[in-house]
């Protein structure tokens, strides 16, 4: 089976974002007031084989601990869609 | 010669007395004009000098493009004066539409600083007006966004204008064509990603830096 | 009432607490306890090492300010001034690399600004286990990475370092940072809080629970995975701060509207309030509740006592502050006033706001404690003892097995290319391509060469710098180690032709609860001063790293010292170390049969003990004050320190820097191994066109420098006669490839 | 009404992602022969007062126009969530 995966890195609560803060300073003065808590993280997609969706997850947390993310300051958050028919054909990811 | 320069200095812009060291070498006046202007005075051109503007947080020169000093650099530059923006100035030129293309991270995905060769590929632009095509120069690179990319229809555009400006030898970071610097369609509009203010004192290791911003200076 | 557990959760022991109690005449409370267990730990007192580093030399005319400022500084004339430090982030980096590394940086610059010098150059003296090693190589990657992303990115270029890989490394590397500054005489500022009613600012990033009771515990208590519940929250450095909160503290500055800087470091507001109050005997009064917030309900421990990067505090009159808070809001730097300066001598936290002795404000008061007590923590005294084992690994000189397995005649060819291979000699130029080491156009000699050579703005003259560490010699004997390493430094500084004129060390050791760990400790200190006094060189600031452990061991005593040096005239580069053809070569300095810590005796054949070279401090003086004369002529044409790897480096790294061989003849009363690898001190291997020779040798016999014309450079391959010969093209292959082989990238 | 936002922020077709590409070269050494098409964006979240769910979306939209993304290289997916009741009093967007 083939799935697609996306995996969205943020930070760990309480850890700095500077990005993301910057981000919100800048806004007001480009006309948006109503905007807040922005914060930039990691959006990583891949496509992974596995024999089955909790194979598959199993899999993807133990590269998001190990190779992906940080756990020591990141968070991440996976999420699955099995690619059949043309889509796990070609596989675009997309 | 274009006596009065303005250099427009963002928050996270290091560059800015660099440029003005090697302006003033020249026997020209920097003056330095910070982002939250809204004129550039009676400059006669502008550099936007390197650096990290806005932290380059989100993607460089994003945030830099709405800074109130950016829309009398488009005014100026659409009235055809000289416009030179350099290593972050040209990420900042390009976000704010005044060149073409894009800079992506480098290919090795590593931040680069390292003296580079280059080849003149149009004497039509500002910063290129003095010198013959081909001429090869030596000037430090210094950054980790210097992969300049831009779609099929733009390169051939740029060719068909001569836009493309500068050229690595060796190319150091993926960029499209080798391409290192490009101009606008009137050649008044000029970015780099190498530091044509690093290579202005022998002491330095060069001086080929200020064959290029000489010919900024020179009178149009 | 605190209880035992909980003070000692907080690294108090029960006599540092009895000490609190008696200093307050009372039990403290939480948030106090928590003030005197940072500021009391090791990391902030200093408490088992004070006692030795009074013993180092800081004082010369031209010394500005000596250790126990933010930096040391010193006077460059023309109403200049030099601000430098150096400090380790070793035990961050072990945890999160790039982040490690990047704060460490921060901090540094901070350090630097806050006594009003514009920071203008880092180095990196690195250090990691051996790249074989999967997680050292995440560790390396990460570290530069993290240096580079906020150097670059903060605006300070960083000109060099050290990149040392030895297996003593493995789980604790050594990151270790260092800034240099320059300034104005006149605007030299310090952490003091002056003026009974001057307000207190603190300005820059808001407060976070970064680091609560962090770095300083993390780096005054032993590191390994059992202490994974110790580890606070990882810091994050966010370099575009910085660099806005450097323009305004100059800015501020500049327009005389600070008359105090302090940065937050180690217990944050808290030890800075505290400090800038106890530099004038005055008091400070703080309403905690003025601080702003990264997150929602944080207490008063927090917030006084968090870590977050990137924040300042100045002290300003009240005439002052509209202008201080609108030019912080030119720059973007968040500005609010926290306290103001009493005349109590105390140091007082208030929840929310207060006026003074108003009893109702009084209720308001968590903490009152007397402001210099928080530097008035314990001094130890720790036991120390030599090794059991020392006198045995000083003679165990691993001369004899080298001469027996290479007698002369053999061919050493392959030899010089294994240790050009190894990651330590090999160029380390993978790492600094990746740090903008150019900005300001200062950069004469950028790294790569002995010493980094800037050249100062408006005046015709230069500064040099060099760290340097010779943990290894270090481990055989600290003494001897800790004078070699200060001989290396300052040789590098004198290759460009500059005087040395001031010392920053940084002291990584590992637990100093161990008697051994001490005793290296003190000898280290010891021969440091030795050499510091020999070559008249103050020491003008330091910091000490205890703790370092890496699987179950203490690391190798690893004393790092930075070299200032000034070069009076620098209308052109120094002579850089290419050979150029037709020159003759010239080595200076005295050769023994010195294996003992050596690359070639311990990292290419594993042979460990011996003694370290001799460190002759009158043949160093005497060395350095002939090379410093020769270049500053320029009748040389090319200067290369001699050290890691001993001649046979030192001639492949000019033969490779030239592209350019040499056929040269090996002294004939050394054994060849020995003139090729030892690591005998105080060497230079110097070029000299013909027409020069005789002035070279003459020069050198006056200074008393052993010199020898050993035959002349040309070719295309490095030749000496009977002993090696290899194409200087392998040379820089196997040389240039060594670091990025080993980490496994493809260059 | 709040929403709390979230931007996928992609490569443009054609456009290299040399990230992506080295996380993908890398995978196989560490044991994993089965991942293909990895592909590394940024993801931003924020939170939007708004009248409307479309108005959240045509103004978010805009951002990603004009400062969130550069058409030139990249492009973006946004999805929209309502914040209600408790969440939208702490808008914590976690
Ligand atoms: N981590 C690093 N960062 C920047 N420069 C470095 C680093 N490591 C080594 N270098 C530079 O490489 C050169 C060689 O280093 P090293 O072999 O330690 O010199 P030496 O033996 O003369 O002290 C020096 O110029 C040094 O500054
Ligand atoms: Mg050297």
């Amino acid at each position: 089976m083939k799935f697609l995966a996306r995996v969205e890195v943020g930070h760990q609560a309480g850890i700095l974002d500077p990005q993301g803060a910057t981000v919100q300073r800048a806004l007001p003065a480009l006309g948006y007031e109503n905007i807040s808590e922005v914060k930039i993280g990691k959006s990583i997609r891949l496509v992974i084989e596995a024999n089955s969706e909790s194979d598959a997850r199993e899999q993807i947390e133990k590269m998001c601990e190990h190779l992906l993310t940080n756990p020591v300051i990141e968070t991440y958050e996976i999420s699955l869609v099995e690619l059949t028919g043309d889509a796990a054909e070609n596989s675009a990811g997309e | 010669m274009a006596r009065r320069v303005a250099v427009v200095v963002f928050p996270g812009t290091n560059c800015e007395l660099d440029v003005a060291r090697a302006i003033s070498s020249l026997g020209a006046h920097t003056e330095s004009v910070f982002h939250l202007e809204d004129s550039l005075g009676s400059a006669e051109a502008v550099i936007i000098p390197g650096g990290f503007a806005h932290g380059d947080y989100l993607r460089t020169g994003a945030l830099a493009q709405f800074s109130p000093i950016m829309e009398s650099v488009s005014a100026f530059a659409a009235a055809g004066g000289p416009v030179l923006g350099i290593c972050n100035g040209f990420q900042i030129l390009t976000e704010t539409g005044l060149l073409p293309g894009a800079l992506q991270k480098n290919a090795g995905l590593k931040f680069l600083c390292a003296s580079v060769g280059l080849s003149v590929a149009s004497n039509r632009s500002v910063l290129t007006r003095t010198t013959t095509v081909g001429d090869q120069l030596q000037i430090p690179i210094n950054h980790f966004e210097g992969n300049y990319i831009c779609d099929r229809e733009t390169l051939a555009q740029m060719k068909a204008n001569d836009q493309i400006v500068l050229r690595y030898t060796d190319n150091p970071n993926g960029s499209l064509d080798d391409i290192a610097g490009v101009s606008n369609e009137a050649g008044n509009v000029v970015g780099l990603m190498p530091h044509p203010e690093r290579a202005s004192a022998e002491i330095l290791g060069s001086v080929d830096g200020l064959v290029l911003l000489e010919s900024f200076l020179a009178p149009l | 009432m605190i209880d035992k557990a909980t003070y000692q959760a907080l690294g108090l022991t029960d006599d540092e607490y009895e000490a609190i109690v008696e200093l307050l005449g009372r039990h403290p409370n939480e948030l106090e306890v928590a003030m005197y267990s940072v500021m009391w730990s090791e990391h902030c007192s200093y408490k088992s090492s004070k006692v030795h580093l009074r013993r180092l030399p800081t004082t010369a005319p031209w010394v500005l300010v000596g250790p126990g400022e933010g930096a040391g500084v010193i006077d460059i004339g023309d109403d200049l001034a030099i601000a430098v430090r150096i400090e380790s982030h070793n035990h961050p980096s072990a945890i999160e690399p790039y982040q490690g590394a990047a704060t460490g940086v921060g901090g540094i610059i901070r350090d630097i600004f806050s006594m009003g010098a514009r920071p203008i150059a880092l180095m990196d003296p690195l250090r990691f286990g051996s790249l074989d090693d999967a997680r050292t190589r995440y560790l390396v990657e990460g570290v530069v990475a993290g240096i580079s992303g906020y150097g670059n990115s903060v605006g300070v270029p960083t000109v060099g370092g050290e990149l040392v890989f030895d297996d003593c490394y493995r789980e604790n590397p050594l990151v270790n940072v260092f800034c240099l500054g320059i300034l104005p005489k006149s605007r030299l500022v310090f952490a003091r809080a002056e003026g009974v009613g001057n307000l207190a600012v603190l300005l820059g990033s808001a407060t976070g629970r970064d680091g609560i009771g962090g770095a300083s515990v993390l780096a005054s208590a032993g590191f390994d995975d059992s202490s994974a519940t110790k580890r606070p929250s990882v810091q994050v450095g966010d370099p575009f701060e910085e660099k806005r909160l450097i323009e305004a503290c100059l800015e501020l500055l500049d327009e005389g509207l600070a008359l105090g800087v302090q940065d937050l470091g180690a217990a944050g507001l808290s030890c800075a309030a505290a400090e800038t109050a106890a530099a004038t005997g005055a008091g400070m009064d703080v309403d905690f509740t003025q601080v702003p917030q990264r997150e929602p309900n944080m207490n008063p421990i927090e917030i006084m006592t968090s870590e977050s990067q990137e924040r300042m505090l100045a002290i300003v009159t009240p005439e002052n502050l509209d202008r201080v808070l609108a030019l912080c809001a030119r720059w973007e730097v968040r500005a609010n006033v926290v306290g103001h300066v009493t005349d109590t001598g105390r140091f007082r936290i208030f929840s929310g706001s207060f006026t003074g002795n108003d009893p109702a404000d009084m209720s308001r008061c968590v903490a009152d404690i007397p402001c210099a007590s928080l530097g008035q923590g314990p001094v130890y005294e720790r036991p120390q003892a030599r090794p059991l084992d020392h006198a045995e690994v000083l003679l165990a000189d691993p001369a004899p097995e080298l001469l027996a397995m290479f007698p002369d005649g053999t061919d050493l060819s392959g030899e010089l290319l294994r240790l050009l291979s190894t990651p330590t000699i090999g160029d380390s130029s993978w790492v600094w391509r990746q740090y903008d080491h150019q900005l300001f156009l200062n950069t004469v000699v950028g790294p790569g060469g002995d010493a980094t050579v800037l050249r100062l703005p408006d005046t015709e003259r230069g500064l040099a710098l060099s760290v340097d560490g010779k943990a290894r010699f270090c481990r055989l004997d600290p003494n001897t180690g800790a004078r070699l390493g200060v001989l290396e430094a300052a040789r590098n500084v004198a290759c460009s032709g500059a005087e040395p004129r001031a010392l920053v060390n940084c002291l990584n050791f590992g637990n100093p609860e161990h008697p051994e760990v001490m005793w290296q400790f003190s000898q280290a200190v010891d021969g440091m001063s030795e050499a510091c006094s020999a070559l008249g060189i103050p020491v003008i600031g330091g910091n000490v790293s205890f703790y370092n452990e890496s699987r179950g061991a203490d690391i190798d005593p690893t004393p790092v010292v930075g070299v200032i040096g000034v070069i009076d005239s620098l209308a052109a580069p120094p002579p850089g170390m290419a050979f150029s053809p037709g020159e003759h070569v010239v080595t200076l300095g005295t050769t023994l049969g010195e294996f003992g810590g050596s690359e070639w005796a311990y990292v290419v054949h594993g042979i460990d003990g011996g003694s370290p070279p001799v460190a002759d401090l009158d043949a160093a003086r005497y060395l350095h004050g002939l090379i410093r004369d020769l270049v500053s002529r320029r009748v040389v044409s090319a200067v290369h320190d001699v050290s890691d790897g001993g001649y046979g480096v030192a001639l492949a790294e000019m033969a490779i820097a030239g592209g350019v061989g040499a056929s040269l003849i090996p002294e004939d009363d050394q054994s060849h191994a020995a003139w090729c690898f030892s690591e005998s001190a105080s060497r230079i291997v110097v070029t000299v066109p013909p027409e020069k020779l005789s002035e070279v040798l003459t020069a050198a016999a006056d200074a008393k420098v052993a010199a020898r014309d050993c035959g002349t450079t040309g070719g295309t391959r490095l030749i000496v006669n009977g002993v090696f010969d290899v194409a200087v093209s392998d040379l820089a292959t196997t040389w240039r490839s060594a670091v990025p082989l080993a980490l496994g990238v493809n260059e």
